[in-house]
């Protein structure tokens, strides 16, 4: 065997092929990956200090920027944890809205994963196309909460305004703009030959141990564990809603695209049993007890909402008066970041790196806050 | 479930949230093995710090899922704030590592035998842990950075209404003055 | 007025005042219009050098980076919905091919560090955008311990973007108006006054970052300029 | 999978995309053509002079602490108690609406218009449109 120099690498944080502003620190021998570890902390801005020092009614506008592909699962977490302290029920009407957003939110978040998993083998016109696509369903946001990418639109005890006229028939017409356009996806990338051979096989999660290590989402459902929060702990009115939960046994890259792939098509069915279903009336927003000067029970509470990359999860406690006392945020990322990432790119190339990391959707704002 | 409710007392926040509240460092050992072992809880999903200040205790939450993700357990023991420490669970769960990483960045919770422990999302930092309470982090920006010139000339509302009230009082006794001189 | 401009130009040869700061002008309560006052230099330009600017102005490479939640954005503007390669802008991975650096949003004390970093590996002329309000005053995050709230102070910024995300359109006229400003040389480029008031930019990179960061930027320029 | 030496379907296949030629360009050409904005979008703020009361709810309720009073020349409504009027600092405003939500006599709005770009840093301090 050729004697080859262990050399050490930082892949990020100024790096095309990381997901977000992070690092990981690769040993390599030749192209192959020794030890891998990685570092966070780059877009530490301290939200649970933050928050401590906000009202509740102030801190609802910080914590959509926790994870910022996708803002909508922080909104609705910080929503419900208030709500279930508080004990607010929220209309019928409202519930509906808040589940389409989730369900846009979800579209969108697996059509930007899209072009990062494409761009991390070289694909370009995938992204190109599912990225246009994205757009269309943020001009939709625009229209119902008046922001692109930072919504603030679910809030303790509803949402903030009710539906724009015309709004779900617009929607509607995306659907079945989607449901042209996803076909042509499975075409451009999910059948691509150069994709097929470089995810098949890479990234393997080993099944035996992925719910005891807290795994969740795709890395789950890839390797054949049917686990959901919409179904096993369902909030809003998912358990009214019908939808299937994909799963694939390969534990690979190519087994967690796929259960995207089919993700987006059951987010596609549920939006259509959403605008069947939503009633016509209904008070969108309810006042919280108290109004501004509202206040927590000293009292705690854990929620947890299905993200477009697992559960993600906020531990709230109250002490009585209008701040919140603590707010832990428990995304997705942390575990699949550390636990998963790190013994996951021990053998594999250097290469592998990028693609592996997109197909876990790290996002390293929601590991450090 | 059954097992839990016969040995310890369970408190339920909602249908699929509970808690179990234990004292000392053995009886969390205790009830962390039971809860591993006897029940379905398996995967420990988070591990939170709530610093209660007044009561001079952090309050750590372990929070367990069950196998099939639909109920989660919270296992909670207060530790005194001045550095007292826990036994590390990251060789039970490889998970707890970097959460234990977190805490003692955070609070300065030193957790024995997680050998870790160093700096994690902080770089440099010298300050006290900047989640506990008494951090003051608006007198720590004040004191680090500058912010931009320019927004001096604001006006406290509360004082200026007054000071227009006054004034227009004044103008008014001295018009009502002047008109009586006139007279 | 003019001994007051003198008084500055002599802290300025100390290093103590930066170019860009306005002690002549008064910060006057006044309504601001949304157009900004560009002041039209002399253009005295030769043919030669208008045919550089405009070449410059139309062959921009972002180095990619993002370095906070403003990256975000920056996917759409470089794909098809918004397609900024219409203006000649273009992605490229290393710092030392790069002409632009996009700092999107807040900047955490690690991340300036890179940023730095980063920002001293370009080659000139290098220009800075500054997307969003964590960049102007600190933002949302004007309170937290760990982001940075003027630019200004640690890199010589030279376009900002207002917004929390800056819409596409906004990131696209930022580049626009940056364009007009190297084509017709109405800038005095932050690279410019990042190289001269270098020991004010390091006193207060140290301030927040301490000593242990990125080697003298002011030794190598230095060097360069005796060979 | 398996690769063929010669795949005639994946060298003919690409040229699919000459029919996209045909297609009219759906890019948004910013500069020169703009995209129209939502109407309840929000961007920088608008006021109703003749209606705000300088009241400072505005004020307390925003925690980017991005808003001051300040005291205007001319009064233009009778019931301004203070005679301050809010100015918005966008080097922390976050467009939260909060500020609107609160605004008892609903002078304070957010605008379509969303766009400034500047080369200084402190030209971000803005009185509000008026709106009325």
């Amino acid at each position: 065997m050729m004697e080859s120099k262990q050399i050490k690498i930082f892949h990020g944080p100024q790096h095309p092929g990381i997901t977000g502003n992070m690092s990981v620190e690769l040993d390599l021998i030749g192209e192959t990956i020794q030890r891998a570890r990685t570092h966070v902390g780059y877009l530490h801005r301290g939200f649970e200090k933050l928050v401590e020092r906000r009202t509740v009614l102030q801190a609802f506008t910080i914590v959509c920027r926790i994870c910022v592909p996708e803002p909508d699962p922080n909104e609705e977490n910080f929503a419900r944890a208030v709500e279930g302290l508080a004990g607010i029920t929220i209309s019928e009407r409202a519930q509906y809205i808040r589940v389409m957003v989730q369900e846009m939110s979800r579209l969108a978040a697996q059509l930007l994963w899209m072009g990062g998993q494409s761009g991390s083998i070289g694909l370009g016109t995938v992204g190109q196309w599912s990225l246009y696509d994205r757009d269309l369903i943020l001009d939709l946001f625009e229209q119902l909460t008046g922001g692109r990418v930072y919504h603030m639109y679910t809030f303790p005890g509803g949402v903030r305004r009710d539906l724009p006229a015309g709004f779900l028939l617009r929607l509607s017409e995306l659907l079945d703009y989607l449901d042209k356009q996803l076909p042509r996806y499975d075409k451009i990338f999910f059948d691509n030959a150069t994709f097929r051979t470089r995810a098949i096989g890479t990234g393997v999660i080993d099944s035996d141990t992925a719910l005891e290590r807290g795994y969740v989402g795709q890395a789950l459902r890839g390797c054949g564990i049917e686990r959901d929060l919409r179904r096993d702990n369902p909030y809003l009115v998912y358990d009214r809603l019908a939808f299937d939960i994909p799963t694939f046994d390969g534990g690979d890259v190519y087994s967690r695209a796929l259960v995207r792939r089919e993700e987006m098509r059951q987010s596609i069915r549920i939006l259509r049993q959403v605008i069947a279903q939503m009633p016509e009336e209904g008070l969108v927003m309810q006042k919280l007890p108290k109004h501004r000067k509202f206040t927590l029970p000293k009292d705690d509470i854990y929620v947890a909402t299905e993200s477009a990359r697992g559960e993600f999860g906020y531990y709230m406690a109250g002490d009585g008066s209008a701040h919140i006392r603590r707010m832990q945020v428990k995304g997705p990322s942390l575990i699949h970041g550390f636990t998963l990432l790190e013994p996951l790119l021990e053998g594999e190339e250097l290469s592998n790196v990028a693609l592996i990391m997109n197909s876990l959707g790290i996002c390293p704002p929601e590991i450090e806050r | 479930m059954n097992a839990l409710t016969t040995r310890y007392d369970v408190t339920e926040k909602n249908p699929r949230l509970f808690s179990i509240e234990v004292d000392t460092r053995d009886a969390w050992r205790e009830a962390i093995d039971f809860v591993t072992t006897h029940t379905a809880f398996v995967t420990l999903s988070q591990i939170t710090c709530a610093d209660w200040i007044e009561e001079e205790v952090f309050r750590l939450t372990y929070l367990f899922t069950d196998r099939a993700r639909s109920q989660n357990l919270m296992v909670q023991l207060p530790i005194r704030r001045d550095g007292e420490g826990l036994p590390s669970l990251s060789n039970r769960f490889p998970q707890a590592e970097v959460m234990e990483r977190d805490l003692h960045e955070m609070y300065g919770i030193p957790f024995e035998g997680n050998d870790t422990l160093y700096p994690f999302v902080l770089e440099g930092w010298t300050d006290l842990p900047p989640l506990r309470r008494e951090f003051d982090t608006l007198a720590y920006v004040h004191a680090h950075y500058d912010f931009q010139q320019g927004r001096e000339d604001n006006k406290d509302v509360k004082v200026e209404q007054k000071r227009r009230r006054e004034e227009a009082k004044r103008l008014k006794a001295e018009q009502e003055e002047a008109s009586h001189d006139g007279e | 007025m003019q001994q007051g401009l003198k008084q500055i130009e002599g802290l300025r040869q100390e290093g103590f005042v930066p170019y860009h700061t306005s002690l002549t002008e008064e910060v006057t309560a006044q309504q601001r219009t949304l157009e900004s006052e560009t002041e039209g230099l002399a253009n005295t330009q030769t043919l030669i050098e208008k045919a550089i600017h405009w070449f410059q102005a139309h062959s921009m490479f972002v180095v990619a980076y993002g370095t906070g939640c403003g990256a975000i954005e920056m996917p759409p503007v470089f794909t098809s919905r918004y397609d900024i390669e219409r203006l000649g802008v273009v992605g490229v991975a290393t710092p030392r091919q790069a002409d632009i650096l996009i700092v999107s949003g807040y900047a955490s004390l690690k991340t300036l560090r890179r940023i730095i970093r980063t920002y001293e590996q370009m080659s000139e002329p290098k220009y800075v955008i500054a997307l969003g309000s964590c960049t102007i005053n600190g933002g949302m995050y004007w309170d937290s311990y760990n982001t940075i709230k003027k630019l200004e102070d640690y890199l010589g910024v030279d376009m900002y973007v207002a917004g929390c995300m800056p819409r596409p359109e906004a990131l696209i006229e930022g580049f626009v108006k940056l364009q007009a400003a190297i084509r017709d040389q109405t800038l005095e480029p932050g690279y410019v006054r990042y190289r001269d008031d270098y020991a004010w930019y390091r006193r207060n990179q140290e301030k927040v970052l301490g000593k242990n960061i990125a080697p003298q930027y002011e030794e190598n320029y230095a060097g360069m300029e005796l060979s | 999978m398996t690769f063929t030496p010669i795949d005639l379907r994946g060298i003919v296949a690409p040229f699919a995309a000459i029919g996209k030629a045909l297609e009219h360009p759906r890019t948004v050409c910013y500069p020169a053509q703009t995209k129209t904005v939502a109407p309840d979008y929000r961007g920088f703020h608008t006021n109703d002079l003749s209606a705000c009361i300088g009241c400072a709810n505005c004020q307390d309720v925003c925690m980017n602490d991005a808003i001051d009073m300040v005291t205007i020349a001319q009064e233009r409504n009778t019931r301004n108690k203070s005679g301050c009027i809010p100015r918005i600092d966008y080097g922390r405003c976050c467009w939260c609406n909060l500020c609107v939500d609160v605004c008892p006599p609903d002078s304070l709005g957010l605008g379509q218009e969303c766009i400034h770009v500047a080369e200084r840093s402190d030209t971000f301090l803005f009185f509000p449109k008026d709106a009325s």
